[in-house]
């Protein structure tokens, strides 16, 4: 609640705002997904491409504000040799660092301080919510 | 030992019990009107004002998140303290009538048709009757009232008899704010259930005496009012089961109840935000989180001890004024009085009173029906809360013989 | 002299003004979502719980008597305040959508027809579009929008050539939250009561910042919210035509808005109370009522002398930021402007600016078709009200500078 | 607004309501009036017999508070041998004083202090707006 300095846009968020990774469309994609903020109207879409039990790469796409595009970029990143049901665990993880803090081992610690700014968790969860809705719409 | 027991530290904790009445200690016993506030949730009021002061969903900046973080904190601490199974139950309304009206203009109105029932108890608040007879004269429906005693209970069986295929909601007061009455609303909502018929019971004059736990009552919607609950007027909830909420189309459009607007169709956000248009009234939610803080932490079944024996007091106080007739003799009762006095108007007795530092309630109590019921067109009231004492009620006895002296 | 010239000493009387935020003094230009209130509100709001709390319309008790006139007298204090008739013609309500609302469920929906068509236009808030839709729906209506111009002025031919006789209302804010655009509503007002077509304007933006003469400017309907008017949220008004009121019948059931209840029928209470179901937002709407005294005292030509300078110094200095688009170029605005930045999503200039103590608004604004409009998804918004500064312009402009170099 | 000791039941109005005058039902009433008090569910009648342009006798009857009843006990002295016209008069008169405090020459300043009691005011108009209501009903 108190009006610290906030760490949100970190070197890290930054960084990979500057220079997403995987970013673009996929080819080969055997998912696709979109997801919408209502706060801001960003969409963005995130295809992969699974073969056997495993993501083999995962790309996204859209005009987003610096958090969505950092966590696209890490989870693009993140998802590249994992498994589709890994998304849910991503996500889940997520959503109790926003309300317990930073996890010890966490990929996604660069997003801590959205526990101080609930208005922009939507943001970095916005890829995520893309990603599920891929796992459901298979093309 | 209970917090509640050192009462002169609880009373300091009210500002307005220490006002000062016609050169009288106010005796305030108008607590089913509405209730006093602690400190604690005047400062939360003023410190939302003075501190934080932003508007709620709608901002990134740092006084819209703390804004919005006290308002849906409000949500949580209501959701815990009435045993919701989630947040997303609970709609925050003005208040108990516009609770209902919701319940009648979106659950009941789209489905409603000529001859279909809702059957309400004899003793409601017109706030649980008038919203299904707007809804109800738009579509053929009728609502049927269901029969109470000369004790001024509910006919449990006589309302049972009543449900019947052609009923499309069972609406009960968990307490008559006229009568003082405790209704077995646990067979009510269970033999609707058994007729798969829905219940809304409206928990206005209960929230502040017991603990609730609706999940447990096992109700479709149950419903309160925040200001008779220590918190500021304008606040209140409706309680639903998640899939009626999802059922439901919106009530009043605009605000934050919308997911996407244009000219070709509109998307509505999900509940609970589906159920709130336009910028809610904040301060008064605040108010609303800080009163349960304050009542979690005095405990709700330490309140309840303190009121029923208030209640005995009162009882035995009441039942010694010749000439004074109590309306209501119900076995299971609130600390809540209505009567009348031989020779003497209701409102004379409270205007008078009033004179004596004592407030207490005469009129109809917006519930026409019952009063017609009792063929009275008015009582006084007399509604105790915690804060009460002994020395109060042995005030407003002394201050009823002068008022009747007077009036002889 | 006018009190506002000594601009500290009125700052003074705003705490929140005082705030730090991540280090930095609040620069607060997100007036448009929500104002800050005056010592005098908060004042009132406090006294009010800690002195006279009692309910309204319902007690004959010191205490309800107390807080009806203190409710009452809030009626009044707007009525003189927006230059209405008479004090029947106010309708105190949660804000300007249930304001809206109101109108579209009980004076529209009852007599709607398929093809009876609702005007509003094309930079109305969704609180101005929403509710006509949900009736519309109902009813086979059709919303219609008005068109606007790239400048994002109304396109006041446009919107009259879409008058016809199957034209049932017409709705227009009186000035674009989103875009600043103050409308030529007389000349709208006028061309549809030359048809005989009813109007509806919405107030919320303009009754902070310039004197508003209901009854001159002749509409059917103005709508306010009262927490933009430096008072609570949850506090708001409907200003109609007293013959509207009386023939319209009522929205929500319960508590004062009622005569005589029974299961037999029910009559219902004169205008205004008859659109006030429940027990109201008193605390609120005695902040309103100290709003409008602070107001008054301070001369709402004072206020808008001075914002329309702080309108211009803000103009120039926008005009000189590189890369910065001002959306909307409206000749005749107010101190609301709405941008988009080259190469930074709103957004992150929103927390950015946070970060530096400047809070602004950025998103849709609640006008997602103004958006599709200008073919943006959000802006950011910053809004300033007579208590901003020039230093905090050069405050925003520095902070904005140092914003866009981090997204660089 | 400050809880001052009220004046309003004084010895006249206690008086007035322990032994009211005109109470009962008029035999050759050419008028009669009900009004209700919506606040308390009370209901009064009153009637009167006018000759000419005169009010010869009028009566009222009803279960009512005492500041009710004290004023039909005034009013329908007041309205022997008063035109038809004086009763929207008196009403208005009795309006004033609610706001503006007792008139110099009043026959019902006993009710002066009903401007600090609203929720009563409608109390002692009960008699004026049955009287009105039978101007209008003649028989
Ligand atoms: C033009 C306009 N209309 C309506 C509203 C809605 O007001 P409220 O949320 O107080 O009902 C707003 C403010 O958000 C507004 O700016
Ligand atoms: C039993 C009951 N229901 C409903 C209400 C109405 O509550 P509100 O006026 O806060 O909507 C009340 C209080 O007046 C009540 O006692």
């Amino acid at each position: 609640m108190s009006a610290h300095p906030s760490t949100l846009y970190s070197e890290t968020v930054l960084a990979h705002n500057r220079a997403p990774k995987n970013c673009g469309s996929l080819v080969d994609a055997t998912h696709h997904g979109v997801a919408e903020n209502a706060m801001c109207g960003d969409h963005l879409k995130l295809s992969f491409r699974v073969h056997g039990n495993v993501i083999a790469a995962a790309m996204f796409d859209g005009d987003s504000c610096a958090i969505t595009t950092a966590s696209a970029s890490m989870l693009t990143e993140a998802l590249r040799g994992a498994s589709p049901a890994r998304i849910a665990e991503l996500r889940e993880e997520m959503l109790m660092m926003f309300r317990a803090g930073p996890l010890a081992r966490d990929d996604f610690a660069a997003f801590a301080d959205l526990c101080h700014h609930p208005a922009r968790q939507r943001c970095a969860l916005l890829p995520f919510d893309a990603a599920i809705a891929a796992l459901q719409t298979k093309e | 030992m209970s917090r509640i027991d050192d009462i002169d530290a609880i009373r300091a904790e009210f500002p307005q019990l220490a006002r000062i009445i016609h050169g009288k200690p106010l005796v305030y016993f108008d607590n089913a009107n509405t209730a006093q506030k602690p400190h604690a949730v005047i400062a939360a009021v003023s410190g939302y004002f003075s501190e934080h002061n932003g508007n709620v969903a709608r901002a990134v900046h740092t006084l819209g998140e703390e804004a919005t973080s006290l308002y849906e904190g409000a949500r949580d601490k209501l959701m815990r303290f009435v045993g919701a199974r989630s947040r997303e139950e609970i709609v925050l309304t003005r208040g108990t009538t516009e609770s209902i009206n919701l319940v009648a203009y979106s659950f009941l109105r789209p489905t409603l048709k000529p001859g279909d029932e809702i059957l309400v108890s004899r003793m409601e608040h017109h706030s649980n009757i008038v919203p299904w007879q707007l809804v109800a004269a738009e579509t053929g429906a009728i609502v049927v009232p269901a029969p109470i005693t000369d004790r001024g209970e509910l006919d449990v069986d006589g309302m049972i008899a009543l449900m019947n295929s052609r009923t499309r909601l069972v609406g009960l007061t968990h307490v008559s704010n006229a009568l003082g009455t405790i209704n077995p609303i646990k067979t009510i909502i269970d033999a609707a259930a058994a007729r798969a018929i829905p219940t809304l019971i409206d928990g206005s004059q209960a929230a502040p005496h017991f603990k609730i736990d609706v999940a447990a009552l096992n109700c479709d919607f149950y419903v309160l009012t925040g200001h008779k609950l220590f918190a500021p007027t304008g606040t209140g909830a409706l309680i639903a089961k998640r899939a009626h909420l999802d059922a439901m189309p919106p009530f009043m459009g605009g605000g934050e109840m919308i997911r996407r607007v244009s000219f070709e169709g509109t998307s509505f956000n999900d509940p609970p935000h589906k159920f709130e248009p336009g910028t809610p009234n904040i301060a008064g939610f605040i108010g609303l989180g800080a009163a349960i803080d304050w009542l979690d932490a005095v405990g709700m079944d330490a309140i309840a001890a303190r009121e029923t024996h208030l209640r005995d007091v009162m009882l035995s106080a009441l039942h010694e004024i010749p000439g004074l007739r109590l309306i209501g003799a119900a076995r299971e009762r609130a600390a809540v009085f209505s009567f009348v006095v031989d020779g003497a108007h209701a409102h004379d007795i409270a205007t008078l009173l009033d004179q004596e530092g004592v407030a207490v309630r005469s009129g109809h109590h917006c519930t026409h029906p019952t009063m017609q019921f009792f063929g009275l067109p008015a009582t006084v009231r007399a509604s105790l809360s915690f804060y009460n004492t002994e020395a109060e009620i042995a005030a407003f006895v002394a201050a009823l013989a002068k008022v009747r002296r007077m009036l002889a």
